[in-house]
């Protein structure tokens, strides 16, 4: 069993001071579960300004890198550093995850935005999910139970719940995965538009279209390791690692 | 030996009596059960809800604990309270002792645990589910209890109606801090008690009959209210 | 071989009073007879009622119990072979030091009954329709009071075994009718004594009846007879009489000496 | 009145006394309750998948029933057992009252419904993640039942769990068709009532104190089981 | 609440007699719940030589028509007949589908398979379990248990194990949504293998150049209608309504 991170859940913190979480640096980190390494030696160092689009085959490791940036999961070696300082309160209060099987309260669509947006005076919850779900498309959905949503609106959702904390990092796993070419369109635009707002952006997603409209920069993750990290455009033209090449080609076999 | 036929004839004779002693006592018995279900829900169900999604120190033993006191022996809650009440007891001055009062009071603790045991058990699932989410969007303790509670809801009732079973079944604790004294604290278990003691083997069962057919109703009532509910909530 | 033998199991089943038994009288006495005999006695001991509905269900061999009335009855119905009187205790009056009713002294449980009532002092009944309930009913009924009509007031009918009776008296600081052997081994005392004893009226006499083979097939007649024909006889008898709580005889045996 | 320091001197004075007789009083409490648990689990947890799991006519009145069943009070259960195993009732030649066996059947009936109550609210939720899997895969109803229980089997604890609380708790039961007679069907709760009658109120404590350690250790030892070969199963 | 379709559960059939379930007609299908209409009207026939391909923006109700055709959900109105028979146990135990959102056992990956093997002896269900993750590339997490697996290893194990029924009817509801490039031309192979060997496909996807790889007719649905059926060139070079062409093009917004 993994161990997860103790993450004081009791104290509650909402400080969104302006002060940058970034470089984001991550040194070594390793993950290890009985007589398996699922992640070995991870080492990179993210900037505020780019979109950053993780990828890599099934079981690289990529959603489970994304729990430890987010402070779900606890690696068993190595550490990382936001702008200096290891994860805190404060940290993570400024973070949102949209999780690649979304998890949804047994509630109705609109009280799924409702319910993370405490903090705020009722009209504001109000005002604030009718909008949320405006941009998701799913107003017609609003009173139904989010578990009989279709796997493109539960996706829709959890994407709005995510921005509904206004966070200052976003990370994003596979959020398209079951959305239409539009919805994908769309959502594209959302992230670039939240990305311009200020928002950090990292994103996991198989769709390299994906990858190389919305990325800024690269990680590339295969079975545990970090094969490459590289700009888009240098990623892309000139992969620098035999498994980066074939990735591409779409030629890894497991 | 009584045969069925006549237990059930005598059941029916009992009800249909429109007795006003026997209905006064199905009234204590009800009232006494459900306040006490209520409280010891008020109480178990956020005690189950932290044990099902916190973290602290001591939460196995505690969980070990509770469900241990699933088991507490009726006799024993009983006469604990009665050495609190009693005259000479540190809460003598209240006069409670012999009272409905008393026996909400041992009933309470005696559903708590259980109520807690097994909102815990209902809970712990729904909890593996969130848990993630929940860490992600750093809730307060509180704010986990409360939306497991919510979210757990229809689940919880069968807790509810287990401590129910539990308090108007029981008799030992309300026989010692009640004192199944007429009139004033005999409920439907100490007076079943009290005929079998008599030997009216046939008045026990009928008045066991009437117990179990008025369970039977209020376990109806609850579960198709809950069923309700939870259609109108998925309509 | 034993003439019981023939029964099968080397037990028999005695339905009793708590009294009898929660006093340790049993307890002190039945090893003498398992010595002699080599029988076994298990005692279910319950309520005068229960014990009496147990043993006509045939669920006893021998019963044991202080309701005469109720045991006439039941031989009478052919469900025991024959009564015998095997000894007796008396019943007292016990309640609070204080004593608001100012029983203390009173000789005449009738006169004493009458000041409790008209004191409207909380008094605790069994109301169990056991040997002492009926007992206190008639003493009650000599009184001239209708308890009934006070019942839930200053009577307080317990609806439960001698013991619990008696803590619920402790409990309430209520008066209580109880068999000495009982009061005499019971723990709970508190500030409760003995304030009324030694009257006529207040005599306990204890029965033992066969439960009737020919009725109950499954009855070990011959082992049974054993245990009452020891009880009644010179050995059990003396065992009874030197049986001491505190170094107090807690009861008299009284079987007919032809035994 | 007792105080709860000497209470508790006089427990643990009662446990390293080593004597034999409480001793065989422990001894037979946990037989007598582990074997009614085990067989109430038996019955109780396949029809509590069923109820959770398969739809058939009758489903929602049954539940309701089994619901209600978790109330059926100690001292009824007593009675009709008693009736049953009476040497003028049905079964009397099997000579089985006041015999610990007799003891097993009341503890039975009474933790069955119970087990099956919850296990049903523990399964409920797993069937309906299952559900359209299982129907897909065209399962027969005892494939589905199976496959629930195996795979809820952690959850299921609790629910064995709460009927064993029962069990070792509940008097009323045994003490009518055990006769709690020394040396034969003599167990804690029958003893914790005696001694409570003959005014040994301490005493009665005492044992309270012992059987709920035990409750304890008992759950303590199923829990960390139970955790342990979760933790291996998902290790 | 829809109501499910009332399956008789436990009657057991394992009739794969050769007779064919085709064609597959659909004669006005509707599915309504309070107030909403999620399925209006669909009528279609299916051969059993093809490829199916049903697309459609998310919402449009493609989920329930697999559903519906499953036998998990009953129609409100309408009827659908396999080779002239309403779907009975004989019809349903040649079907399998493979969920939107898998459902796994929470058992071990290699016993999620094993467990649908019943009816054979256990070393054959030990070789067969064996040869489906191997060809799966699950062979590595035969023992992890499968609720712990990446979403795409998840997405992977559903359809090894709907396989291993050996079905006349495959039934995939986005199937590819959390698969790398490689394991997606490795899924659409293993498809274009099953339906080789006599096997219906009957596929919902979002990815339109699946859509173009693998099927050979399109279904293509949007707000719980059928809009359009046509073989795959036909629909993608001339669609002949305008949402088609709108969501070719990737412009339909909810
Ligand atoms: N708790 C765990 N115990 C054992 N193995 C685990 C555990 N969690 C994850 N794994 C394994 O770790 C590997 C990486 O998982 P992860 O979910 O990060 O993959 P991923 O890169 O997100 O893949 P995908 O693209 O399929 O989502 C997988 O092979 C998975 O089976
Ligand atoms: N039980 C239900 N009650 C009410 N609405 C429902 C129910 N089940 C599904 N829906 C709605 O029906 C519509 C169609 O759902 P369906 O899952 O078939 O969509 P889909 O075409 O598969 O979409 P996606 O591509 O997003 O998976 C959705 O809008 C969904 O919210
Ligand atoms: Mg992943
Ligand atoms: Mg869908």
């Amino acid at each position: 069993m993994l161990k997860r991170m103790d993450d004081g859940t009791s104290k509650e913190t909402t400080s969104r001071s302006g002060d940058s979480l970034f470089p984001l640096e991550v040194s070594n980190i390793g993950l290890e579960t009985v007589g398996q390494s699922l992640l070995r030696d991870v080492s990179f160092t993210l900037a505020a300004e780019t979109k950053t689009v993780i990828i890599g085959p099934n079981g690289a490791g990529k959603s489970l890198l994304l729990r430890i940036l987010n402070g779900l999961l606890q690696p068993t070696s190595g550490h990382f550093t936001w702008a200096g300082r290891t994860t805190d309160a404060a940290v993570r209060a400024r973070q949102a995850m949209v999780f690649q099987r979304p998890v949804l309260l047994r509630r109705s669509t609109e009280a799924n935005i409702h319910f993370v947006l405490n903090g705020l005076s009722l009209a504001e919850r109000n005002t604030r999910t009718q909008a949320l779900l405006e941009q998701a498309g799913l107003t017609s959905r609003a009173k139904t139970p989010a578990r009989l949503l279709s796997g493109g609106e539960q996706q829709r959702l959890a994407i709005a719940r995510a921005l509904a904390t206004d966070p200052g990092v976003l990370f994003l796993d596979e959020p398209c995965a079951n959305l239409d070419p539009s919805a994908t369109k769309e959502i594209e635009d959302l992230i670039n538009a939240t990305h311009a707002s200020g928002t950090k952006i990292i994103l996991v997603t198989h769709d390299l279209g994906q990858a190389r409209r919305v990325g800024d920069d690269v990680v590339f993750l295969s079975a545990g390791r970090l094969v490459e990290q590289a700009t888009v455009q240098d990623f892309f033209a000139h992969p620098k690692t035999a498994l980066g090449r074939a990735f591409i080609r779409g030629e890894i076999v497991m | 030996m009584p045969d069925l036929s006549s237990i059930f004839a005598l059941a029916v004779g009992l009800v249909f009596s429109f007795d006003a002693e026997l209905y006064a006592i199905i009234g204590l018995s009800l009232a006494v059960s459900l306040t006490a279900v209520f409280l010891g829900a008020l109480f178990g169900i956020p005690l189950g809800a932290a044990l099902a999604s916190l973290s602290f120190p001591g939460r196995g033993a505690l969980t070990a604990i509770i469900n241990a006191f699933m088991g507490l022996p009726p006799v024993v809650v009983g006469l604990v309270v009665y050495l609190m009440l009693s005259r000479s007891g540190p809460l003598g001055v209240l006069g409670l002792l012999y009272t409905p009062t008393a026996m909400i009071i041992a009933q309470t603790l005696l559903v708590m645990p259980l109520i807690a045991a097994l909102s815990r058990q209902t809970l712990v699932e729904l909890n593996s589910e969130y848990d993630e989410l929940f860490r992600s969007l750093r809730l307060t303790a509180w704010q986990r209890i409360t939306a497991l509670i919510w979210d757990g809801r229809y689940g919880l009732l069968t807790a509810a109606l287990a401590g129910f079973g539990r308090a108007i079944a029981e008799v030992g604790a309300v026989m010692i801090v009640g004192g199944n004294i007429e009139h004033v604290t005999r409920v439907m278990t100490t007076t079943i008690a009290l005929e079998t003691s008599k030997g009216n083997l046939a008045l026990a069962l009928a008045l066991g009959l009437v117990l179990i057919t008025i369970s039977i109703l209020v376990n109806a009532a609850l579960l198709s209210l809950n069923k309700t509910a939870r259609r109108l909530a998925y309509a | 071989q034993p003439a019981w033998a023939a029964d099968g199991g080397g037990f028999i089943i005695l339905q009793s009073t708590t009294s009898t038994d929660n006093s340790g009288l049993l307890k002190a006495i039945l090893p003498k007879f398992r010595d002699k005999s080599g029988i076994e006695v298990r005692v279910v001991a319950v309520g005068t009622g229960q014990a009496i509905k147990n043993s006509t269900n045939g669920d006893g061999d021998v019963l044991l119990v202080h309701a005469k009335a109720s045991e006439e009855k039941f031989v009478a119905e052919g469900h025991g072979v024959a009564r015998t009187d095997v000894m007796y205790n008396d019943f007292v009056i016990v309640g609070p030091d204080a004593d608001p009713a100012n029983l203390k002294g009173t000789a005449d449980v009738i006169a004493a009954l009458q000041k409790l009532a008209a004191a409207e002092s909380l008094f605790a009944s069994r109301g169990d329709n056991s040997g002492t309930h009926k007992a206190e009913m008639r003493l009650w009924k000599a009184a001239g009071i209708d308890v009934a009509k006070s019942s839930g007031a200053w009577y307080r009918a317990t609806g439960s075994g001698m013991g619990a009776t008696l803590n619920t008296s402790v409990g309430l600081g209520a008066y209580a009718l109880t068999d000495r052997a009982t009061w005499l081994s019971f723990k709970n005392k508190a500030g409760h004594k003995v304030l009324v004893e030694g009257n006529p009226r207040l005599f306990n006499q204890y029965g033992i009846i066969l439960v009737n083979p020919e009725k109950h097939p499954g009855v070990k007649a011959k082992a049974g007879q054993a245990f009452i024909d020891w009880l009644t006889g010179a050995d059990g008898q003396a065992a009874i009489a030197a049986f001491k709580v505190d170094g107090k005889q807690l009861f008299f045996p009284n079987a007919p000496k032809n035994n």
